[in-house]
């Protein structure tokens, strides 16, 4: 019958295309992110094999992070691969690849939670396998080491003390964060109300919204701020996309030079609204360095130099020695603040 | 697709009918859908205006007109591709791919108008790519595009990898595009209205046009008639791709930079404009006009919430209600009027 | 009231139940064919892909794509009657975050809560339902509005809330393994129940006859007494019950967050379609679901364990949909070309619905 | 001679519809074409529509050769087909219907629409008719229907024009508007080709006949020199007598009676009884509402008033599951459509029915569906080398048959039966003539429905005839003549109706 013969040639068809799919995609060795799949075999000693797992593919800032940890892995002689969730960062999205590395054996995790407990399961059962586990950027419960560009009152002070002397040290102010979950948005948010209750009486904070780390959700939100509240007088922004939106938006409305933007942003996204004067001065840390010393400390934890005890020591490369803080975190240094006179030095 | 029963049983009789009157005509303006929605779409903006006075003064108003601009075209593409009975889920991958494009001609050097053209020629051929398996495959448009959304997105996603297009590397002219106003119109809005009056003029007057609404009506009467169904289809779908890489461009220079996840979940957005603007989501009526204000609608929702106290996480609930509300106004208003036939040959001699 | 006696006393004319051999029935099937490609993809995975034939990898497959494989069994029904529910996922992560706001604020015990989940997925399943059902809504355009609805609900209960205090004692139930070791979740035991009783409900009960009636041509399975309204609202309602059981699952193994499993049914429906149902109703099967499940699973942690990126994966698996689906149109054309073959009639080219050769004698209008 | 077809073939699949057509019409003449449903009539259409192609035989359009591989090379050349079932965009005017696909262009590439206006005014002017060209053609009534597709046929200048039982669901009065617009067309020098069942229209209009039967060409013959019986005769192919084999059955107690049914705009107050044993026919034109009123019994449609008593029981209305389990079953009038799933097997569409009553918890194997099947299969000699075959494999007459046995399985109490023997070849017509006078004799109450005169006076023992939705009269088999049942279909006076030709062929089947 002809209908029967037709269904057995779409087997034939269907196979081929799937086997040919695959053995291109097997051999390939995988697009642009470096060597083959995880050596395995991590463990003690030898060179540790680490896995990256940044909020989002697609997000300039991890990438940088991710360049200066392979950067401090030559130097200590392991490797690192960059895996992650392409698009949305759903709480879910980056179990997988944490259950991914956990099948791989690899050395150790460097993970940037999208959440304070989604991870633990999996991160658990990393653990149990003898894998290291490194959060940097965004901290969850469940983990050895975290690595924090700076102490959370650090930013949080640093981040006041710039849109205070923006504004003269009064009026209205809101916050344009990331994802409404993300852990060291709302540390952060927590921490900067403190600080303002206790030492801008004068500045108050109306509104917090949440731009999802997308571009257009973070353009619109800043659009509808500024609507909302007419005599808004500063936002502060502690994520790179939500300050580079909010400085795009700002840069082609009336409210330019009236209404003053800072957070952390990065250099390369940030130039061009420095120089048009939209924005005076943000804060950051140097990611590629967040990435070297997230890099070291794992290496430092897989070969079993410290164990993640406060007052354990180690030495983290061309950045020096870096000691363990309260209950396992370690603190990559003070907010670098940049403005016009040092924008130009920073390529990240 | 479940098959919905078009044309109604005609009895037995006829009945003569008077000449086209005014009366007529406008009776059949009021009831139609476009005008409803506009209403809803004039209402909301009055409470907004009432609600916060600077609603409508400056920036405001300029994104109020400027926001939609986008979602226009895409609207206006899928209106285009429904009337057809088949669907574009591919658009919002479309629109990333090409608004890459364009960032990336501009950031390597060549002029905006190339980048523009480029990113539109782009986007067509991402059209036909699924106008030809659709048509001559004679396969069904929902998984089609459903699979190429999928395969256009990863292609992105590995293109563009975590590089991301920033305003820097753009040509300023181009970036000052995105909020450019003539008497106080935003430049892109113009250009989205002009695009959506040229598909509506297609759409009226040209014999394409038509016959793309008959294939939809009866696509067995359409092969009856011997209209050239393949071809049309593929022409639906190509400008649908077309529209979708113009609405890359004004992503581009509107938010000034393009990221490898822009236009992720806007193609949902897009049938939900056509489908509340009244284009029939079986295809053969339903007008670009509707399309055009269902898109304004939808995007002043999100604008207007906010102000009205709805806290901005129910927004999605709201657009959901208006959907559903939409086609179950349609369907009573399309018995109603089929009972009224009815009666009226049961009256006649 | 005596019925009349027919008499049937006739020589019993010999008809065979089956006009194809066991085997040949077997293998001339899109199952077998997406069974064969899991089996090739497998083994070639298990070959040549490091680490992929380590114990944990059945585990974690497992643990991750359960959601898809549970809200594909209703999934596979609905299509085949020639309907679509795009708001499965939606409703899941609607049913999840009311499990997390019935248990943690409502403060009732967790059975409680699950029921409380279970409640509010049917009730989504049931407003699906009647405006397909009893209001011939068409399916797409009310689940677009519905997608919309229960996700905007779900963020709007949660809002920036994640919830994830669940009792630790059905947290670890979800992790532990089938006698205490094995590569196999628990979880995969409930999932296997269900999968059976969704498979003897379409292959082996009346109701079943009725889906597949309802697709192939539902004004004749009116005629045999079929309740097409009511088969569909059972459908919905089921679908809406199981993305209750997803969305308690995803809380307890993640979190209960708004925007969880967003995009989830568009995987849903592609390994639906992939397993070998067609888009216009009338021709699928579970098994074959199933394997199609399995197959989207197995190339998305083969290709994660390879170190490929994930989008490259998206590229796959959208291709070999789009394959499945023009695979067989693309045979007859090349058979086509193949010289020395009759070309088939002229068929009149109509998009979308299947040419087929008319009875001689119009039917005479009946109006 | 505008249209000349010689012995054409075609056959799909194993059904072979057409053995050897022909046709030959002269311009400015209107030729009937009859033959029973089944005769291969449609499918000669079709060829000459393009809907199909021929396998074989010459085609000749104008003294020269055609072969028309789609609808649009033979709407190009002249040829116009109206089919019974119009088909027309119900979201477009009725002016953008008549030139779909040909649309004037004006200025700028602009569709002439003001140029396509006055035309079809002038068209419908012509035609005698008003209808609002602006207008979308839906709900458009099917005469106007009608008229749309001759507009179309005249402003394509069509040499040749087609109408396949245009005058099914007509009135009187728009029947003898349609006579009239076909002579003014036939007086331009057009070729018409008329086919139709009813004799009367066929004597009133035609000028010569050409007769099908089994998809073969019989003859053909001027109206003047011919009679209906002759012409009847060359259509059945043998005598009538021995067509109705009728047994004389006792008749038992009422089984199904209906008081009072009413359905706005379909049918109203229809009441009739139907006893064990007895077979009642519903007579009438088609589109009377027979098959409503069969619905509305059924429970497949609701209806507004009435009752339905089953066995004395009543029979809530709109649920088919309900009837059936009163003991109603129902052999619907679209095969394809309504009585059969063609894609799935014989076995699961015989035991459509009775798969409940299979069932063991609702569950059910295809073992003990085949099974249940296969008695009622053989009982029915339903040809087919496997269960498992799907039914778009077998003849029209074969399906008919499965459908009948799915229906016989579930041993009801009354059969209502919609046209039983349309597009059946000859052979299986009498085996389901045959069949349903058994099942009569053996105390079964049949409630038929049938369009075809001789086979509703051989078979009914008492005629209910239909006409606009009610019932116009209720003929015992003695007095039911073609003469009183065309009257009451038509709701006209008996005289009017000149069928003295018909006068022997009733004697011979009431004898």
């Amino acid at each position: 019958m002809k209908i029967k013969k037709r269904r057995l040639s779409a087997l034939a068809v269907l196979a081929l295309t799937a086997s040919v799919a695959l053995t291109a995609c097997g051999s390939d060795d995988g697009g642009d992110d470096g060597d083959d799949g995880g050596s395995g075999g991590g463990g003690g000693g030898g060179s540790s094999s680490i896995t990256m797992i940044p909020k989002s593919l697609g997000n300039p800032y991890f990438e940088a992070s991710t360049a200066g940890s392979q950067r401090a892995a030559e130097e200590f002689g392991g490797q690192v691969d960059e895996v992650g969730p392409t698009g949305d960062a759903g709480p879910d999205s980056q179990v997988p690849f944490i259950q991914t590395a956990t099948q791989q054996g690899v050395g150790a995790l460097v993970v940037s939670a999208n959440d304070p407990t989604a991870l633990c399961d999996s991160i658990e059962q990393a653990q149990d396998v003898d894998i290291k586990v490194v959060t940097f950027d965004s901290d969850t419960e469940c983990r050895d080491l975290f690595v924090s560009q700076a102490d959370a009152q650090g930013i949080a002070t640093k981040q006041i003390e710039l849109i205070a002397d923006q504004i003269g040290g009064a009026g209205d102010i809101a916050i344009l964060s990331a994802a409404a979950n993300a852990t060291n948005q709302n540390e952060w948010i927590g921490l900067m109300e403190e600080d303002l209750e206790a030492n801008y009486p004068d500045i108050n904070l109306v509104d917090t919204v949440y731009g999802d780390d997308d571009d257009q959700k973070s353009f619109d939100e800043t659009a509808a701020l500024l609507r909302a509240n007419p005599d808004l007088k500063g936002i502060v922004s502690p994520t790179t996309v939500g300050i580079a939106a909010a400085a795009r938006y700002l840069s082609t409305s009336e409210f330019k030079g009236k209404v003053a933007l800072t957070g952390l942003g990065a250099p390369s996204q940030m130039k061009t609204f420095i120089d048009d004067g939209t924005v005076t001065a943000f804060a950051l840390w140097n990611p590629d360095d967040l990435g070297y010393l997230a890099a070291f400390a794992a290496d430092a934890l897989v070969k079993g130099d410290i164990s993640g005890e406060e007052g354990d020591t180690f030495t983290a490369g061309d950045l020096g020695d870096y000691t363990v803080g309260a209950d396992g975190v370690v603190v990559l240094g003070d907010p670098y603040v940049f403005d016009s006179s040092n924008i130009d030095e920073f390529d990240f | 697709m479940s098959t919905l029963e078009k044309t109604p049983s005609a009895g037995p009789g006829s009945a003569p009918r008077r000449g086209p009157d005014l009366a007529k005509v406008t009776g059949d303006l009021l009831r139609s859908r476009e005008l409803a929605v506009l209403v809803v779409l004039l209402l909301l903006v009055v409470v907004a205006t009432v609600k916060s006075d600077g609603f409508l003064s400056g920036d405001s108003w300029r994104d109020l007109l400027l926001t939609p601009s986008i979602l226009l075209l895409l609207a206006a593409g899928q209106m285009l591709v429904i009337i057809t009975r088949n669907v574009d889920l591919s658009v919002g991958s479309t629109l990333g791919i090409t608004a890459y494009a364009a960032g990336d001609l501009m950031s390597s050097g060549s002029s905006p108008w190339v980048a523009a053209l480029g990113a539109v020629a782009l986007g067509a051929l991402l059209g036909a790519v699924n106008g030809v398996i659709i048509a001559f495959g004679r396969v069904p448009a929902l998984v089609i595009t459903l699979g190429t959304m999928l395969a256009f997105r990863g292609i992105l996603l590995h293109w563009a990898g975590s590089d991301r297009v920033n305003a820097g590397e753009m040509d300023p002219g181009f970036l000052d595009l995105g909020t450019a106003q003539v008497l106080t119109i935003p430049v892109l809005t113009i250009i989205s209205l002009v695009v959506v009056v040229a598909v509506g003029y297609y759409l009226r007057t040209s014999r394409g046009g038509r016959e793309l609404y008959a294939i939809g009506s009866d696509p067995d009467a359409a092969a009856l008639f011997g209209l050239p169904i393949r071809r049309r289809v593929l022409g639906a779908f190509i400008a649908s791709g077309a529209l979708a890489g113009l609405a890359g461009v004004f992503w581009a220079t509107r938010y000034g930079g393009v990221s490898s996840n822009a236009g992720e979940g806007i193609e949902l957005q897009a049938v939900a404009a056509a489908v509340i603007g009244g284009v029939a989501i079986f295809g053969g009526s339903g007008s670009v006009w509707g399309a055009a204000i269902g898109a304004f609608l939808l995007v002043t929702i999100d604008r207007v919430l906010p102000i009205l106290g709805v806290p901005d996480f129910y927004q999605q609930a709201v657009v959901g209600a208006l959907i559903i509300g939409a086609i179950v106004l349609d369907r009573v208003l399309a018995s109603r009027a089929e009972r009224r036939l009815a009666v009226e040959r049961e009256v006649a001699p | 009231m005596s019925t009349p006696t027919i008499d049937r006393a006739v020589d019993e004319r010999t008809y065979a139940s089956y006009a194809r051999p066991l085997l040949w029935r077997l293998v001339a099937t899109r199952e077998f064919a997406v069974f064969a490609l899991l089996a090739i993809v497998y083994v070639y995975a298990r070959g040549s892909i490091v680490g992929f034939d380590g114990p944990l990898t059945i585990y974690f497959l497992f643990l991750e794509s359960a959601p898809i494989m549970l809200l594909a069994l209703p999934m596979t029904l609905i299509i085949i009657t020639g309907e679509i529910d795009l708001s499965v996922a939606s409703t899941m992560a609607l049913t999840g975050a009311m499990l997390g706001i019935a248990y943690t604020k409502w403060d009732l015990p967790f059975l409680a809560a699950v029921g409380v989940a279970i409640v509010v997925g049917l009730l989504c399943g049931l407003v699906n339902g009647f405006l397909v059902a009893y209001l011939k809504l068409p399916s797409l355009a009310v689940t677009v509005g519905t997608l919309a609805l229960f996700r905007g609900l779900a963020e709007g209960f949660l809002g920036t809330e994640s919830i994830s205090g669940f009792p630790e004692r059905w947290t670890d139930l979800l992790k532990d393994r089938i006698g205490g070791d094995s590569s196999y979740p628990l979880f995969v035991i409930p999932l296997a129940v269900l999968a059976i009783a969704f498979g003897v409900l379409l292959h082996f009960t009346t109701f079943g006859r009725g889906v597949y009636e309802i697709g192939l041509n539902d004004e004749a399975a009116r005629f045999t007494g079929v309740d097409i309204a009511r088969t569909k609202l059972i459908l919905f309602m089921l679908a809406g019950g199981v993305a209750a059981l997803a969305g308690i699952y995803q809380s307890l193994y993640t979190v209960a967050r708004g925007d969880s499993a967003v995009n989830l049914e568009l995987q849903v429906i592609a390994a639906v379609l992939l397993g070998g149902v067609s888009i216009f109703g009338g021709r699928g099967s579970l098994p074959g679901v199933l394997a199609g499940v399995l197959l989207i699973a197995v190339i998305n942690s083969a290709m994660r364990l390879d170190g490929v990126r994930g989008e490259v994966t998206e590229i796959v698996i959208g291709c070999l949909l789009v394959a499945s689906v023009i695979a067989p149109t693309l045979l007859t054309w090349i058979s086509g070309l193949v010289p020395g073959r009759v070309p088939r009639p002229a068929a009149p080219p109509s998009v979308g619905t299947t040419p087929e050769p008319p009875a001689s004698g119009g039917s005479s209008l009946k109006s | 001679m505008v249209l000349e077809l010689a012995d054409v073939r075609k056959s799909f699949g194993a059904v072979q519809a057409l053995r050897s057509g022909s046709l030959r019409v002269e311009a400015g003449s209107i030729h009937a074409l009859i033959g029973e449903n089944g005769a291969g009539k449609s499918t000669l259409v079709k060829i000459v529509a393009g809907v199909h192609r021929r396998d074989g035989g010459t085609f000749r359009f104008r003294g020269d050769d055609v072969d028309f591989g789609s609808t649009a090379d033979s709407k190009g050349s002249g040829i116009a087909v109206i089919y019974q079932e119009p088909t027309l965009f119900p979201d477009l005017s009725v002016t953008e219907n008549v030139f779909m696909g040909r649309m004037p262009l004006g200025a700028g590439r602009r569709v002439d629409r003001a140029a396509m206006h006055t035309e079809v005014e002038g068209l419908f002017q012509r035609l005698g008719v008003h209808i609002d060209p602006r207008r979308p053609a839906r709900g458009l009534s099917i005469a106007d229907q009608q008229i749309i597709e001759i507009a179309k046929a005249i402003s394509l200048d069509a040499a040749l024009l087609v109408m396949d039982e245009p005058t099914a669901a007509l009135s009187g009065v728009e029947v003898d508007r349609l006579f009239a617009v076909a002579r003014s067309l036939r007086d331009e020098g057009r070729a018409l080709v008329f086919i139709s069942h009813r004799f009367d229209e066929v004597f009133d209009l035609c000028d010569t006949v050409t007769v099908m039967r089994d998809g073969a060409y019989i003859g053909t013959h001027q109206i003047a020199e011919t009679t209906v019986p002759a012409l009847v005769a060359e259509m059945v192919g043998r005598e009538v007598a021995d067509l109705f084999p009728k047994t004389e059955a006792a008749i038992g107690d009422v089984v199904l009676s209906v008081e009072g049914l009413t359905s706005a705009g379909v049918f109203r107050d229809v009441s009739f009884d139907v006893r064990a044993g007895e077979i009642v026919a519903l007579a009438g034109l088609v589109g009377a509402g027979r098959s409503e009123i069969a619905r509305a019994v059924f429970g497949i449609d609701r209806y507004d008033r009435g009752t339905v008593r089953l066995d004395g029981a009543n029979v809530r209305p709109g649920r088919p599951t309900v009837a059936i389990r009163a003991g109603m079953a129902f052999v619907p009038e679209d095969r394809r459509q309504q009585g059969l799933v063609v894609d799935s097997s014989v076995a699961h569409n015989v035991a459509g029915v009775i798969r409940t009553r299979l069932s063991r918890l609702g569950l059910i194997s295809t073992a003990a569906e085949n099974k249940a099947v296969r008695p009622w299969a053989s009982r029915l000699e339903v040809k087919t080398n496997a269960l498992d075959m799907p039914a778009t494999t077998m003849s029209g007459g074969n399906q008919q048959k499965v459908v009948i046995a799915k229906w016989l399985a579930t041993e009801p109490r009354l059969l209502i039966i919609d046209e039983p023997t349309r597009g059946i070849d000859v052979g299986t017509k009498s085996e389901v003539h045959r069949l349903l006078s058994e099942l009569a004799g053996q105390g079964l109450a049949v409630l038929m429905i049938s369009s075809e005169l001789p086979e509703v006076l051989g078979m009914a023992d008492r005629v209910l005839v239909v006409c606009e939705g009610r019932i116009t009269a209720e003929l015992d088999r003695s007095e039911a003549t073609p003469e009183t049942v065309m009257a009451a279909a038509t709701g006209t006076t008996p005289d009017r109706i000149h069928l003295e030709h018909d006068t022997e062929m009733v004697q011979e089947v009431t004898a």
